[in-house]
């Protein structure tokens, strides 16, 4: 009998969440093993780096890469199975857009050391100790990667083949894409695997918006009772649906929370932020620019609110400002 | 990073009723003003896509001008309203992101006010002369430098991924 | 996010206009042309004298044949003045008149900028950017929009009446719709005309009844223009019909209610007269009005005051009945294609100049009260006389009362020359007293207008050139006491004079009308700085405004005597005319519309249409744009979070490539 | 209310009445002059003519004097420091090369001048600050029947007409009316008084002074009311002179604060009206009783 297809499973800068979104094929997860040769899985098998490497450029069918690429062993870890593989295939929010790392890109690594290792409040390090990229213990030398200045999508590392959106993605589109993978019913190189439509169409609670959505003021879900059938927008609340691509099947509104917009914009969109920035901006019922100025006080960050995932992705990329230090010296 | 001869450059959305026209009038009166504008004619400055204003940044533009017809005169009603309502908003993503407030402008300028025209843009020249380049290729390029140590198929899939953008090539960026 | 439209082999043509030494003077036009050649697409690219010329664009149409462009870039003026020229010679060339994009490299490069090298540049970058952006072009078909015969002139002045008439004769149904009572305007103030000396009544009054007798005229004076929406071809007009209290039909203007009236004498300021005579609360203008129906003053008339009135007027009116206490204000709506603006100016208010004592000295008037005095149905019966009665032996005229001056207004009211030499000549006729004109520059430029200045010099009339300093009261000499003196620097003699008058007369300037920008909204005008309407051209289209179908006439653009004002009255009918006449309009094929598929329905760009153009249909749970009611402004494209309505003529990706044109040539 | 005050030398010398007259009623209205330390010449307009940035220097001290003083706005009733001052002010702030001149003087003596602290004239305060009803509370004697002829000079409204009309002011005529007299009508206002020609140029200076007196007189005033202690010594001194050249035209000329403090009630020899050199001719019954 021929070889089964080999697939590899890896993450970057990731929560695991997108780990578990593939557990989350419950049963069917055996349908997969069954279909397939999972040859690297870090998170479930025990296959190591060097696996990989000695195998043949290609062999590997498809990768399913998760998470963000924030380190250099990250980076390397992406060529490497950029190499190995036939589809690298960008997993999740975090490797399609950078995800929700990428809003570290609103402050340099300085920034983010600092305050991860010393001024948190749950921090005690009076020594300042800061991560070394290598570390000499008696004769033995540990590395550890350097960490980088910038969060980048995995496409802004390596060529991409597809992604498959979401933070994470609903198991139904990793089904329907890993179907598609071994049916060999692939769409066009660089296509996100879901449809192309925003949410709004898939949402159950389109039927109840207005038809002017006049916003008079924001406001944050924890700020109000949110009516559980009523269009969020309609409540005044910031929902990304109508600038972000469809595919979950609106599964936040459905449990009352506007969609955060984690699937990213539509193929006919370059900045998610922008559009629906401009689209709710356009529709404030005000009279006067103090009046606007006011309402839109309702959102407070405006970074945090359009590219929650999006940032590493966006036209800006990273807050322009902020200085690019070297990189640590790895040895 | 700002060299002796370097000139900014701004990139202009007129609107055709009002501020176009009063460039047409400025023309005719034979005013002179900073040649760093590079005009995009649009019908409304209500057209103006926030995504406009990002990717003229991200292009290398030093500033962006929108200029559209004195609010309570647009030629479509209102579009103008639109259009401020989203400029204050962008303006302070802006703020945000690092983008100085003078980088992007949003004027009203009437057919009728060609001498506003000249003031405005030579106003606008300057200030953001003193801010200096923006730059945004460039400093795309100093951010990916730190990846190109390695593999150089790195530079490739990135300068695939950044296609888009000139001077962002990874020959550049070994440089 | 390239789409297929940008795919094919795309054949692009630029061609770089020297315009003379307009463009070539400043932009190196060969070194453009090399430049544009080299990038991608470009098949032919040419610099050229003059592109707008015949064998110009004659070298497009060959060009086209001869290479297969299937695109087309012209840098040369602005797209206002000649995209419609080229896209004319792409369309004669056998392509999509759409295939093409013009480049302004003259109004907003060569024209404004004094380093060639940057210059240069500049056309380059734009040159780039229409490269780049025209290979997104698609064929787009203009649609035609039938026209609404009919015309709407506001604004019953010798401007509004003119083109009234002109277009009824020419058979168009006219609307003229006249704030105050009757039509006439200030002409109908005047008691002659200058050059002529013709009286303005006899001129003026013929064309007054024609109006009224127009069957193809509708007069309706004492209304105003409340409300209007639409565009060129299509404008639906709300008309106020303010109550005059008196039934026009029925009214025969015997004026037998006048005399009726519980007041037995005229009590208030006669505005025709400019307040020189009384009138009663139910009143007609003057003898001559058009209509020849009284009305009756609202804030004056105690039935309608108080309701509690003799009403000895209707007793005088007896069966006729044609007095209706009953009337109110109501609103008509109306269909018309083009509207023409004659809505006419206010004169300056000469106590803004305190120093001239208007309104502290009895016997200093202004240029129109004199022009009553004069005039044989005026409140003196054509008397010239000083308020105690006396004739006045000697009379000062003062030109640029509030013209040519930074403290009030810097324009040349251009009619106080004439118009005071021929008040001068008037004053010689009808008394003894030595007249004086005292003025700046004599500007007497139009047909026999130099002539009649000689007349007035042979006349003997005296002209002292110098702005006069102030009109006193206070006597030196014993021949200035109970005089008015004017303090004035003869600029020609150089020295500062004291003249005693008996009368001073100050020809104050003419303004824009109080309402000049509620009007201009209304009509969707743009205004001078001054706050003149501003035609579309001070050349080439000057009776044209910024909106299609909205023309202007008269002294609202501008200061201008009666012939001129004529003129251009005659030229806004002729306007109008042309686009009935043709029936339709091509509509700019710039309209936004929707990409079903990509609709979500998510309704963020219902409530942003102006026009109601998008609707949601409920059955495919999308939004939908009506094209024929689309204006083409753009705000929805911008607007749609999920990049699902796109523009025609301004797609996004045309936009994105212009960008990246203008920023990749540095 | 708390104001800054810069006599000047008029107002300690030959204008003495002025001031007199001016402390009491400002003390009637309730408002604290606070005259300035170590004032200074203004400089007067001779100097200007001689060495403009010298002059703004000598100027600005008593500016700076005053912003160091405190934030209160300064009043100067003489009309020429109150153009002098006026003037210094919109020189520093429109010439950088007199302000440069100007602050390096300044900061040798220890002090400095950002141009705040505006220059009021007294009567711009009395109306548009304290305000005509307040002044209307405080008379006690209307000056009934009195014919006044408010003559303002040139210096007041000219060339800053910054709180009335150049040509046509009123402010001292509502002044007037609210006091009770009867404003004549005076259309030489504003007209030269002779300024220093009086004394230079006689036969033109004091022709000037003349006119506005014959015209005062047969305009059938009986008191002329002035702002300026220059336009009031021309108009009071030389009544001897110009009725040997052009004939009598004898009328007493008065600062319009010391018509105030009449109607306020405050004896007249605690107005410095006896000072007059044409003895202004008594109040008639009817205004003197309360």
């Amino acid at each position: 009998m021929p070889d089964k297809p080999k697939i590899g499973f890896y993450w970057c800068a990731s929560c695991g969440g997108c780990e578990e979104a593939v557990v989350d094929l419950a049963e069917d997860i055996l349908g997969v093993v069954e279909a397939v040769d999972i040859i690297f899985w870090p998170v479930a098998m025990d296959f190591k780096k060097k696996h990989v490497e000695t195998m043949p450029d290609k062999s590997i069918v498809a990768t399913l890469l998760n998470g963000a690429i924030r380190t250099s062993e990250q980076e390397e870890m992406a060529h490497l199975l950029r190499r190995k593989s036939q589809y690298l295939i960008a997993y999740g929010a975090c490797a399609q857009l950078g995800g929700i790392p990428g809003l570290a890109n609103q402050f340099s690594r300085e920034q983010l050391l600092r305050y991860v290792y010393e001024e948190a409040p749950t921090v005690v390090n009076e020594a300042r100790t800061r991560p070394q990229t290598s570390f000499q213990n008696n004769g033995h030398t540990v590395a550890l990667p350097d960490f980088r200045n910038v969060v980048r999508a995995l496409d802004q590392v390596v060529e991409v083949d597809f992604y498959i959106p979401g933070c994470p993605p609903t198991p139904k589109i990793t089904r329907a894409a890993i179907g598609a993978l071994l049916e060999g019913k692939l769409p066009p190189k660089g296509s996100v695997l879901a449809p192309d439509v925003a949410l709004c169409e898939q949402c159950a609670r389109k039927a109840s918006k207005p038809d002017d959505l006049s916003f008079k003021e924001f406001k944050r879900p924890h700020q109000v009772a949110l009516d559980a059938n009523l269009c969020l927008l309609a409540q005044g609340i910031v929902c990304m649906g109508p600038a972000t691509r469809g595919g979950c099947e609106a599964v936040c509104p459905a449990g009352n929370m506007p969609c955060s917009g984690c699937f990213g914009p539509t193929s006919r969109v370059r900045d998610q932020g922008a559009k629906i920035l401009s689209s709710l901006c356009s529709n404030i019922a005000a009279k006067d620019e103090k009046e606007s100025r006011d309402i839109l006080a309702g959102i407070p960050d405006p970074v945090g609110t359009f590219y929650r995932y999006g940032l590493a992705k966006s036209l800006l990329r990273r807050k322009v400002n902020l200085p690019v230090e070297a990189a640590q010296k790895a040895l | 990073m700002s060299d002796a001869n370097w000139q900014p450059r701004i990139v202009a959305f007129f609107c055709n009723w009002c501020t176009y026209t009063a460039a047409d009038l400025a023309g005719v009166s034979r005013l002179k003003y900073a040649p760093n504008v590079r005009v995009i004619r649009l019908m409304c400055s209500g057209r103006v896509d926030p995504q406009f204003i990002l990717d003229a940044l991200a292009k290398g533009a030093d500033g962006v001008l929108i200029g559209g017809c004195h609010l309570g005169d647009c030629h479509y009603g209102e579009g103008n309203y639109k259009t401020v309502r989203r400029f204050q908003m962008l303006q302070r993503l802006l703020r945000d992101m690092g983008i100085e407030d003078q980088r992007v402008r949003l004027e009203w300028i009437s057919a009728s006010e060609g001498e506003r025209v000249k003031t405005v843009i030579n106003d606008m020249v300057e200030q953001v002369r003193a801010l200096g380049p923006l730059n945004l290729p460039q400093r795309r390029q100093d951010w990916d430098c730190e990846m190109t140590h390695l593999a150089e198929s790195a530079g490739e899939s990135a300068g695939e991924s950044e296609a888009a953008e000139p001077r962002a090539e990874p020959e550049a960026a070994h440089a | 996010m390239k789409t297929n439209q940008s795919n094919g082999d795309v054949r692009i043509g630029f061609y770089i206009c020297h315009c003379g030494h307009n463009i070539a003077g400043m932009v190196d036009c060969a070194a453009v042309a090399q430049y544009m050649a080299k990038l991608p697409g470009v098949v032919v690219s040419r610099d050229y004298k003059y592109m707008c010329s015949d064998p110009g664009q004659e070298l497009i149409r060959q060009d086209i044949r001869e290479h297969q462009l299937n695109r087309v870039v012209v840098a040369s003026c602005s797209p206002l003045l000649h995209e419609h020229t080229f896209r004319k010679a792409v369309a004669a060339g056998g392509l999509n008149p759409f295939y093409f994009q013009m480049v302004n490299i003259r109004e907003h490069d060569s024209w404004v900028h004094s380093d060639r090298a940057a210059a240069t540049a500049k056309a380059k970058a734009l040159g780039n950017a229409a490269v780049r952006r025209v290979r997104f072009h698609r064929a787009l078909e203009t649609t035609r929009v039938a026209i609404q015969p009919d015309v709407l002139v506001v604004g019953g002045g010798i401007a509004g009446i003119h083109a009234a008439l002109t277009l009824a004769n020419a058979g168009k149904k006219v609307f003229l719709v006249e704030r105050e009572p009757s039509i006439g305007g200030h002409m109908a103030q005047f008691d002659k005309t200058f050059p002529t000396l013709d009286c303005a009544a006899c001129i003026l009054t013929p064309k007054m009844s024609a109006v009224r007798a127009h069957e193809n005229i509708t007069l309706w004076s004492y209304s105003e223009v409340a409300k209007v929406e639409g565009y060129v071809g299509n404008y639906t007009v709300t008309v106020k019909r303010k109550p005059r209290y008196v039934n026009e039909e029925l009214c025969v203007g015997c004026l037998e209610c006048i005399a009726g009236c519980v007041f037995k004498e005229g009590k208030f300021p006669d505005e025709f007269n400019v307040g020189l005579s009384k009138r009663k609360p139910i009143y007609i203008p003057f003898p001559q009005a058009v209509p020849p129906v009284v009305v009756i003053d609202p804030e004056r008339c105690l039935q309608v005051r108080t309701g509690k009135c003799k009403k000895t007027c209707l007793e005088a009116c007896a069966d006729r009945k044609a007095i209706d206490f009953t009337q109110k204000e109501e609103l008509v709506e109306i269909k018309v294609g083009n509207i023409i603006v004659a809505t006419g100016f206010k004169l300056f208010d000469a106590k803004r100049i305190p120093q001239y004592g208007y309104g502290l000295y009895p016997n200093v008037v202004t240029a129109i009260e004199l022009e009553r005095l004069v005039n044989s149905s005026g409140p003196t019966a054509g008397e010239i006389v000083l308020r105690d009665g006396r004739p006045p032996k000697s009379v000062g005229i003062i030109l640029c009362v509030g013209s040519r001056d930074v403290k009030t207004n810097r324009w040349c009211s251009r009619t106080c020359c004439m118009h005071s030499m021929k008040l001068a000549q008037l004053v010689r006729e009808h008394t003894e007293a030595d007249v004086t004109v005292f003025y700046m520059d004599i500007r007497a430029p139009g047909k026999g207008y130099e002539e009649f200045y000689d007349k007035s010099l042979k006349e003997g009339i005296q002209f002292v050139r110098g702005r006069v300093a102030e009109v006193t009261d206070w006597a030196l000499a014993p021949e200035e006491e109970g005089k008015l003196v004017i303090r004035v620097e003869d600029t020609l003699a150089g020295f500062v004079r004291r003249m005693p008058m008996d009368m001073i007369v100050l020809a104050a300037g003419m303004e824009p009308q109080e309402d000049a920008q509620q009007v201009r909204r209304l009509f969707n005008m743009s205004c001078g700085t001054e706050g003149w309407f501003l035609e579309k051209h001070p050349k080439l289209a000057p009776v044209s405004t910024f909106t299609d179908g909205v023309f202007i006439a008269g002294c609202c653009q501008g200061p201008k005597d009666i012939p001129d004002s004529v003129a251009q009255a005659g030229a806004a009918a002729a306007e109008a005319m042309a686009l009935i006449d043709k029936g339709y309009i091509e509509q700019e094929p710039n309209t936004a519309y929707i990409v079903e598929a990509d609709c979500c329905g998510c309704k963020s760009c219902v409530p942003l249409c102006p026009y109601k153009a998008i609707a949601f249909e409920e059955a495919k749970q999308k939004a939908r744009i009506n094209e024929a009611l689309c204006k083409g402004c753009g705000t929805c494209v911008a607007a749609c979070p999920s990049g699902s309505i796109r523009q025609n003529l301004f797609e996004d990706e045309e936009i994105f490539s212009e960008i990246e044109g203008v920023l990749a040539y540095v | 209310m708390k104001y800054s005050y810069f006599p000047g030398c008029s107002l300690k010398g030959l204008g003495r009445a002025y001031e007199e007259s001016l402390l009491p009623v400002m003390e009637r209205l309730g408002v604290e002059l606070v005259e300035l330390d170590d004032w200074n010449c203004c400089g007067a307009t001779a100097y200007m003519s001689v060495d403009e940035a010298m002059a703004c220097v000598l100027a600005a001290r008593n500016l700076a004097i005053a912003e160091k003083t405190g934030p209160h706005d300064l009043i100067t009733p003489c009309a020429a420091c109150y153009l002098v001052l006026n003037k210094t002010k919109h020189n520093i702030a429109d010439y950088p090369e007199i302000n440069a001149t100007v602050q390096r003087a300044l900061s040798n003596a220890h002090l400095s001048y950002s141009g705040k602290v505006p220059v009021r004239h007294p009567l711009d305060v009395l109306v548009n600050d304290i305000g005509l009803d307040v002044i209307k509370e405080k008379v006690v004697r209307p000056l009934k029947g009195l014919k006044v002829a408010p003559y303002y000079g040139c210096q007041v409204v000219r060339p800053y007409a910054t709180f009335d009309d150049a040509w046509n002011p009123t402010t001292m005529d509502r002044l007037l009316a609210t006091l009770g007299a009867e404003v004549v009508h005076f259309p030489l206002k504003t007209k030269c008084c002779g300024g220093s020609l009086t004394g230079t140029v006689p036969e033109a200076g004091l022709r000037l002074a003349y006119i506005l007196l014959k015209e005062a007189v047969r305009r059938g005033a009986d008191v002329m009311a002035t702002v300026c202690p220059l336009c009031h010594f021309n108009l009071d001194a030389y009544h001897d002179q110009i009725s040997r050249r052009w004939g009598p035209a004898r009328i007493a000329t008065v600062y319009i604060t010391q018509l105030m403090g009449l109607a306020f009630g405050i004896p007249a020899e605690q107005l410095g009206l006896k000072r007059n050199m044409v003895p202004m001719k008594p109040l008639a019954a009817a205004a003197t009783t309360v």
